[in-house]
């Protein structure tokens, strides 16, 4: 048996979906899976709030909501997966949406590569 | 007696599906990607297998994270095609095989693989964007048989390296104890190098990406003997995934040739396609 | 680092929670199984381990055979009482360890165990009614957390007898490298011998029953090499359940002691119970 | 690798949950399955047929839930457990279904056993 990652070693940048970060934001990333549904998007876009109170999210994670904060999300033990319905919603596309993680805008990320489109 | 005659390994973004069902195949800034799949479609064209192995993941669509399996196997006869939340893509429902996805299953827990069944399926871009791209002519059903096996690379602790080699190797046995005259190929799918999230988003090595291309054809039990970590560090976390193309080269003979391999890393991942053929594959 | 202290075995018969929670602890007729509690009660308050390993099946409560896990291990800090079509019984939630759980997540999956990880499973009669018969003073809380592990046993390929054994010894090395000083005991559940369907309904096997409990104790490995027709065989079908107990052993030392044996098989279910104590459970 | 079941020499009577049969009897699985919430067995309680056509199942499964045969359901690949709901809610206990099923009657079941009591 050998371990197979080192927490303490990761690559900058990097957050694993697991342990009690993945248990607190199973609620958050709930909320985002069930976004599948064309309801709940629709419930979203006509009341965010009531839509959140739904899952009873904790404060901090309904302020990141409200800031679009996919960062800060990710931080909290939200996946990207699920995330990228919510920041889709939002009118971030996934180059947008890694732009903001990365702490640049969405032209100096595309800069960042050879070909455009998504 | 079953046979497995090639494997296939294939990314499985969805902007790949979505360029299919735009017919996009022509376009010039996709070129280089798509005219990967044009030796594979021949092949599968010609070859006509029966069923497909398909090592794909499931992006949090058909799965949620209050049950998250390391290795599910459908056993179902048909798999939805999943709404991921942008409508489904205009597919026919994916054919599977029961007879032998219950062969497998007895088969791969009899030899300790701790599979969770699945009888209810639907499949996101993980499984499509491949079978598509692969089976061009899709639109009235699918030629060849679909048996998914989903695999957990998103929430950590992820199956080691290893274990996904060694899942193909008892594949091979599994498939060669099916009792039914039939041909098989293996799909792997995913990556390469990729990272989607933090502010590592964008991640890509090509370097790592041949040479991981390159292991798998000449020595890919020293692509089992690396560490999950290792494949993050290289490849990016959600690159990680590439480990999926180990269960198809696991599933392969010694005596297995690599007929094409395609790389391309325009934007956020770098994609690779390769295929592989079996001695039983040679049309008599 | 934590330890294992012991493993206990028990019957999980919904019967059983019932009359417990109807206060039927000195029921005439159920007597001779119920005083089979007693000294594993006066164990478990001696030595208040910190954390208890439950293997148990679900009744097809909380996993449907949409998505059926051969191995389910829950990470969540509590599991809700299930109301399996009658009213949940009246138990408050079953407070788990998500330090231990995700460790022994990580540590499995490393050992190649593929594992569904749960984030939220209710717990039917298969844990509730060991737990609650284990610790009587339940009311207002369990003492000890508890950490459930769901083993598929009715729907088939299901485990082999000797992987259930080598979940043990893995869950024991699992422990061993915790890096808490705290006390771990392994729960077993199910059986003894019945079959609840088909015209053989209602098949017992005492002579197997007690064969069974003496080779748990002088040679787990015999039981880890039959197959799982033996025990279908021996058992019944449903009482192929009780491989799950080679789980527990499977976690023990060689130099863990049987303390304390009970057998009765009134009605359908040969029920037993077993208490193993390891030499690191003596209290200095 | 040892084979673990030989289907052809199982012990009379039994009936393994597996195979095709299990994929045929998903949904009776299901509407079985569904009895947990009070919801369904009130439905099922006041019209079962309209609850059965929910489920889309196949005739013979209907006419077996009708004739409350339990057998037959097992024959046709329902699982006991949550089939257990159904012949509950039916009316039949435990040791009543099993004894329609050894195809005795109930008290015939029971003067089998040591003890009485479910
Ligand atoms: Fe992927
Ligand atoms: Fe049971």
């Amino acid at each position: 048996m050998v371990r197979q990652i080192d927490p303490e070693r990761l690559p900058a940048g990097t957050y694993l979906n697991t342990g009690q970060a993945a248990n607190r934001a199973l609620r958050v990333n709930r909320l985002c899976y069930d976004l599948k549904e064309p309801a709940n998007r629709a419930a979203f876009e006509a009341d965010p709030e009531a839509l959140m109170a739904r899952y009873d999210l904790e404060p901090e994670d309904r302020q990141l909501i409200r800031d679009r904060d996919w960062l800060g999300l990710v931080q909290r033990g939200a996946n990207v997966f699920p995330l990228l319905r919510l920041s889709q919603l939002c009118g971030d596309g996934l180059a947008g949406t890694g732009a903001q993680m990365r702490g640049e805008t969405l032209e100096q990320y595309l800069a960042t590569r050879q070909a455009k489109g998504s | 007696m079953a046979r497995i005659i090639g494997g296939l390994g294939s990314p499985h973004a969805p902007s790949i599906g979505a360029l299919i069902d735009q017919g996009g195949w022509d376009q010039p800034e996709w070129k280089k990607l798509m005219d990967g799949y044009r030796p594979m479609q021949d092949w599968l064209e010609a070859h006509k297998p029966d069923a497909a192995i398909l090592i794909y993941n499931d992006h949090v669509t058909s799965f949620f994270f209050d049950r998250y399996p390391t290795f599910a196997l459908s056993v179902a006869s048909e798999h939805p095609v999943a709404d991921e939340g942008f409508g489904p893509r205009p597919l026919p429902p994916v054919r599977g095989d029961s007879d032998l996805a219950w062969h497998l299953a007895h088969a791969l827990v009899e030899d300790e693989f701790d599979l969770t069944i699945c009888q209810d399926m639907p499949l996101d871009h993980g499984a499509l964007t491949p079978i598509s791209a692969f089976w061009p002519n899709h639109a009235n059903g699918w030629p060849t048989a679909i048996v998914p096996i989903a695999v957990n690379v998103l929430q950590f602790p992820v199956p080691t390296p290893r274990r996904l080699y060694k899942l193909g190797q008892a594949l091979r046995r599994a498939v060669e104890s099916w009792p039914q005259d039939k041909t098989v190929v293996v799909l792997g799918t995913g990556g390469l190098s990729h990272q989607l999230h933090g502010e590592r988003f964008g991640f890509r090595n090509a370097d790592w990406d041949h040479e991981f291309l390159s292991l798998l054809e000449t020595d890919p039990e020293a692509l089992a003997s690396l560490r999950t970590q290792d494949y993050i560090e290289r490849g990016g976390a959600e690159g990680a995934e590439m480990v999926m193309w180990l269960a198809m080269r696991g599933a392969l003979s010694g005596e297995a040739r690599k007929l094409h391999v395609n790389y391309h890393g325009p934007l956020h991942t770098g994609f690779a396609q390769i295929l592989f053929e079996e001695p039983a594959a040679v049309i008599a």
